[in-house]
């Protein structure tokens, strides 16, 4: 099997973290939510604010930790929804 | 294997017209076993030949004796799962038209190959019709094929075979 | 550029079926409600105006016609009402104390704040992603991204394409990947049943397109781009349970389910709940596409994920709710009678899950 | 159950002591945190470590956390994100000049590193700031940075590994005392702790910790508000603050920049929602100081609790009459910082009932009878 | 890959614009989006993945997944399945994160 197939499989996209790099870290601190993830492992920290990401995050900790999805539960959503620059937020003078 | 594990009909989940209701002239053939909710049959049938009823998900009932074989449904089912069907009464030929949303259009007297509800080839056909009823649908055709009467239960498909279309 | 401050009276986030819907009925309903739709594409319709197919269910959901046909009309519509303002290109950022929704608009390069009466967010969803090695290359597409490709702009994804997920996004999508003039080579399902309609499975299949159900995609390669897909059989606990075929494809799409997209409802503190019929967490709403904040409705895919005639349905709820409220007219019997069609569209074994799924919510208490 | 030690709160400060009781010898140690690791105020905090303070006490204190965080990551095996970029003080009025010389004088004295540097110098070394109102920089090399979230989770880890329990999501509703003493603690899910000392880490929320056990203190909750930006490559090495605009800015190893603004009329409530005042502000703020940062994108907003006391100073140690209740609260926003200094020391208190250095100045007994306090200035 | 004919549809198009992708001249058609435009000149890999440098292509193409993010006209993190193609726009690949300027 060549290396390049023998490639992670992608679970955040935005910050290029691997399923194996979310178990490990799971495992290794004991973690049981979504947020505990995004905050050690920075998955769901980039800039698509976890959209892609967290459903499988979930999968995993609920694998991990022997608990039913739904009872893992949602990741604090903060604003701003997306990326937005400082300038918008300016008055007319100060840009 | 059923339907819900290949996508594929077979002689159980079909209710087909009987021989004598074919060989009577052009007749509807209704493949929807699901109860989805949707009645532009029913609502286009200038005949009253296609019921669903009060609840929008019951599965369309025929009336052959009602049907005149106009196509229209054919045209408007959002699940190209209407056809029409026709055998010679010599039973030496059979029509099938089937619903086409694809590119090359087929013409007239073309040979196509046939092919039936898995992609398989059957085998050929004549290109006999080919209308378009733009007010109930846009870009879909009705096409009618020619092909021999003991593959008319079995083709529902058809493609221009390469080279064989003039562009 | 200045900021700008909007007054109305319902803000809809979401320019989608839902939102057009809510947006004409209440406008409908009650004539003289200032009514703002913000719309983070640069086109209104959301995911209506990348469909060709034509739609289910009867006359008054636009039944037999092309989906972006129906976008059309939806559009015109909301269009040609002058009490409803579209602002395209914006996006809501979020929403703060004192009930306002700041967005940004790219297209002006400002923010634009709201601070409205009602807020109906029809946000959508978003596509999920399958964990796969490789499912980062290049070519592998979400379902919908293969759509809005060939469907809005008139490019085709690849050539060669497998498709992940026999439900109804996989199926209609390879049929117009087909209808493009792609190959589509093989659709993968990862449960032992086709999850889409038969007639749209039936469709493809008889051009020719297998359907492995009981499959998986093992890996994805490619050097910078897609070039293989290896698929194998799996058993019921989704153990590989065979030998692998290897499909030479430019293109993988991913049409494993959608997510409902509530970052704004937890925001606002809506009482959130997790309703695995419903796709995942959505905000507790009741028939009135009410959530637990008053001021706050939702509509479509972001209440739990269906399709685009149940969006349009509950987005003229949502409208004509959030209009009763504003303008003290009694719309009761017009909501009833969208809810009893709407309830009527759920009827056969494709609206159970819904149905099941909203049932569940509304047993859960709003707290 | 019965535990030798039971800490509330498992922030930065009750993870630190959890793990410095264990390394000191303490045997059963319980950590209650009603959240996860760094749910509370360290996860949401600006992660910035500086020695330069106005008052010796804090200057003292940051010294020896200094040292201590230099052979943290070795301690604990866990990288951290540590980084001695040092830390830029702006000053752009001639009263702040003047308060940093002072300041400097002083800060030298108690040890640490720091110089005041003219314009010139600041424009030449971090050409990223507008300098055409500044005044003059205080500039300290060997302060720096940290990432909250891993230090945090590195100290609990520690701490379980040594043998401590952490209990997460589990929140302490009752503490049950017996007149001079604290026997226990009641969990929400109805179960009981004995104890034989109790430690209030409660962050934010240590006033509700302390009336649980009967005792009154004078640390109020104030939220403070926080963004972070898109990655950046590396443009600046110092974390930067700046007491005339009330903001400090820092970017972190991955690139992103921190910064938050200390709203001077912020009321004292328990409030962590995120505000769009706050965007404006800062973005205001930040492109007077930064300008380039007109163009770069904020990816998520944030809020946590500064625990504020009178002085903006620590309260450490015992309170009058209670023979087994300790406190390490009150940090004013400042207590990742301190808490590897914090931490050792009170670990000491607690199990030797002494201290290698005198922190007895830090104690509750300097509010008695006092309602004027001098006020730690060097807070955004 | 552009679709000639369709059996459905019917594309409108804008008008014909010239841009640039890494330094090279393409065309696209003005109001499209970025990414449809690169996809039609065969453009896949739109940047590199931040720590593997895996090659990352358009992924959502509805503005919601980063997949896409790319320098435009020198701005960095741009994302560019929901920009409107203009003419004369230099669309470059981003390595790396994005710059202070």
């Amino acid at each position: 099997m060549s290396s390049e197939q023998d490639r992670d499989i992608i679970i955040c996209r935005c910050e290029d973290i691997t399923e194996r790099e979310v178990r490990e870290c799971i495992r290794r601190h004991g973690l049981t939510t979504v947020d505990e993830v995004r905050k050690i492992l920075r998955a769901g920290m980039g800039l698509c604010q976890g959209k892609t990401c967290s459903a499988l995050v979930r999968r995993i900790l609920a694998e991990e930790t022997g608990k039913k999805a739904e009872d893992i539960g949602l990741p604090s959503a903060r604003q701003p929804a997306k990326p937005v620059e400082f300038g918008i937020f300016l008055q007319e003078g100060d840009r | 294997m059923n339907y819900k594990q290949s996508g594929v009909l077979t002689g159980e989940e079909l209710r087909l017209p009987d021989n004598e209701t074919l060989c009577r002239g052009k007749t509807i053939i209704i493949e929807c076993v699901e109860n989805i909710p949707c009645d532009p049959c029913e609502t286009s049938c200038p005949k009253g030949a296609i019921t669903v009823g009060g609840n929008i998900c019951n599965l369309p009932k025929i009336d052959y004796t009602k049907c005149s074989g106009c196509g229209l449904c054919v045209a408007v089912c959002p699940g190209l799962a209407i056809f029409m069907a026709e055998k010679s009464p010599k039973g030496d030929w059979a029509e099938i038209t089937i619903p086409y949303e694809l590119l090359p259009h087929p013409k007239n007297g073309e040979r196509v190959i046939t092919m039936d509800r898995s992609g398989c080839d059957v085998g050929t056909g004549e290109i006999v019709r080919v209308t378009e009823f733009k007010k109930v649908q846009k870009s879909r055709l009705i096409v009618t094929v020619r092909i021999p009467a003991e593959d008319l239960n079995m083709v529902r498909h058809f493609r221009i075979a390469e080279g064989n279309h003039e562009q | 550029m200045a900021l700008k401050i909007n007054k109305c009276d319902i803000l809809i986030i979401g320019g989608g079926p839902a939102g057009l819907e809510a947006a004409y009925h209440a406008a409908k309903a009650a004539p003289g409600l200032k009514i703002s739709i913000v719309e983070e594409n640069f086109l209104l319709g959301g995911q209506l105006i990348k469909q060709t197919h034509s739609f289910f269910g009867s006359k008054n959901q636009f039944a037999g016609k092309r989906g972006f046909e129906i976008a059309e009309l939806l559009m015109d519509r909301v269009r040609k009402n002058p009490d409803i303002d579209i602002h395209l290109q914006t996006s809501a950022l979020g929403c703060y104390e004192g009930g306002i929704v700041a967005c940004e608009s790219m297209a002006e390069g400002c923010l634009k704040e709201f601070q409205p009466g009602r807020t109906i967010v029809a946000a959508g969803a978003r596509e999920n992603m399958a964990p796969f090695p490789g499912n980062d290359l290049p070519g592998v597409f979400g379902a919908g991204a293969a759509q809005t490709l060939m469907n809005v702009y008139g490019v085709l994804p690849g050539r060669k394409v497998v498709m992940l997920g026999a439900g109804n996004i996989g199926l209609i999508v390879s049929y117009q990947l087909m209808q493009a003039g792609a190959e589509v080579l093989a659709i993968i399902e990862g449960l032992p049943m086709i999850g889409g309609y038969h007639v749209h499975a039936a469709k493809i299949r008889r051009m020719g397109v297998p359907i492995l159900a009981s499959h998986t995609v093992v890996r994805a390669t490619g050097k910078s781009t897609l070039e293989e897909v290896e698929v194998a059989p799996i058993d019921k606990n989704w153990k590989i349970a065979g030998e692998s075929t290897v499909f030479q494809a430019d293109t993988l799409c991913l049409a494993v389910g959608l997510t409902p997209g509530t970052e704004l409802l937890e925001q606002s503190g809506c009482r959130m709940a997790f309703v695995k019929e419903l796709g995942g967490h959505v905000a507790w709403h009741n028939d009135r596409m009410e959530t637990s904040r008053p001021e706050i409705l939702v509509a479509g895919d972001v209440s739990g994920i269906e399709e685009a005639s149940t969006a349009m349905l509950e987005g003229k709820i949502a409208g004509l709710a959030a209009a009763e409220g504003l303008s003290g007219l009694d719309l009761s019997d017009e909501i009833s009678r969208a809810q009893q069609e709407l309830a009527g569209i759920r009827k056969g074994p494709y609206g159970e899950k819904a149905c099941l799924g909203k049932d569940k919510l509304c047993k859960l208490s709003v707290r | 159950m019965k535990y030798d030690a039971i800490i509330i709160g498992g922030g930065i400060i009750g993870a630190s002591i959890a793990y410095n009781l264990t390394k000191q010898g303490m045997r059963s140690v319980a950590v209650f945190e009603k959240n996860y690791i760094s749910s509370g105020s360290t996860g949401r905090c600006g992660g910035g470590i500086r020695q330069q303070w106005a008052s010796p006490e804090n200057c003292k204190l940051a010294v020896k956390s200094v040292h201590l965080f230099e052979k943290l990551d070795q301690e604990l095996g866990f990288d951290t994100e540590y980084y001695q970029g040092g830390y830029l003080l702006l000053a752009f009025t001639d009263e702040e000049v003047e308060q940093f010389r002072k300041n400097v004088v002083m800060q030298q004295g108690a040890g640490v590193p720091v110089r005041l540097i003219g314009v010139d110098e600041v424009a030449a070394k971090f050409p990223f700031l507008d300098t055409s109102d500044l005044k003059a920089a205080a500039h300290c090399r060997t302060d720096g940075h940290i990432n909250p979230m891993l230090v945090n989770q590195a100290y609990a880890d520690a701490a379980k590994r040594n043998g401590a329990d952490i209990h997460l999501f589990t929140e302490v509703v009752r503490i049950v005392r017996d007149r001079d003493r604290i026997n226990s603690v009641i969990t929400a899910d109805v179960r009981t702790f004995e104890t034989g000392v109790l430690i209030n880490a409660g962050g934010g929320f240590s006033a509700e910790v302390a009336a649980m056990a009967g005792i009154t203190i004078p640390t109020r909750p104030q939220r403070h508000e926080i963004l972070i930006t898109e990655p950046l490559e590396k443009f600046m090495d110092p974390m930067v603050i700046d007491f005339h605009h009330h903001i400090y800015f820092r970017q972190t190893k991955h690139g992103s920049v921190v910064m938050g603004y200390g709203d001077p009329h912020e009321p004292y409530t328990h409030n962590i929602q995120g505000s769009l005042e706050f965007l404006k502000t800062m973005s205001l703020m930040i492109t007077k100081v930064v300008p380039a940062m007109k163009k770069v994108k904020i990816v998520r907003q944030w809020a946590g609790l500064y625990n504020m006391s009178p002085d903006a100073q620590p309260i450490l140690g015992k309170v009058p009459g209670v023979s087994n209740y300790y406190q390490a609260v009150g940090f004013s926003g400042h207590g990742l910082m301190l808490a590897p200094a914090v931490a050792e020391l009170m670990a000491e208190l607690i199990v030797t009932g002494r201290t290698s250095m005198d922190i007895s100045d830090l104690s509750i007994d300097r509010f008695a009878g006092r309602t004027e306090f001098k006020l730690e200035k060097a807070v955004v | 890959m552009r679709i000639d004919k369709h059996p459905v549809l019917h594309f409108e198009k804008g008008r014909k614009v010239q841009f640039y992708f890494d330094g090279r001249p393409m065309t696209g058609h003005e109001g499209e989006a970025v990414t449809a435009a690169l996809h039609a000149n065969g453009v896949m890999v739109l940047s590199h993945s931040l720590k593997r440098r895996h090659p990352r292509g358009l992924f959502c193409a509805i503005g919601k997944c980063a997949s896409c993010m790319m320098r435009v006209d020198g701005q960095d993190n741009v994302r560019t399945c929901i920009l409107p193609l203009r003419e004369g726009m230099r669309i470059e690949t981003q390595e790396g994160k994005g710059r202070l300027k």
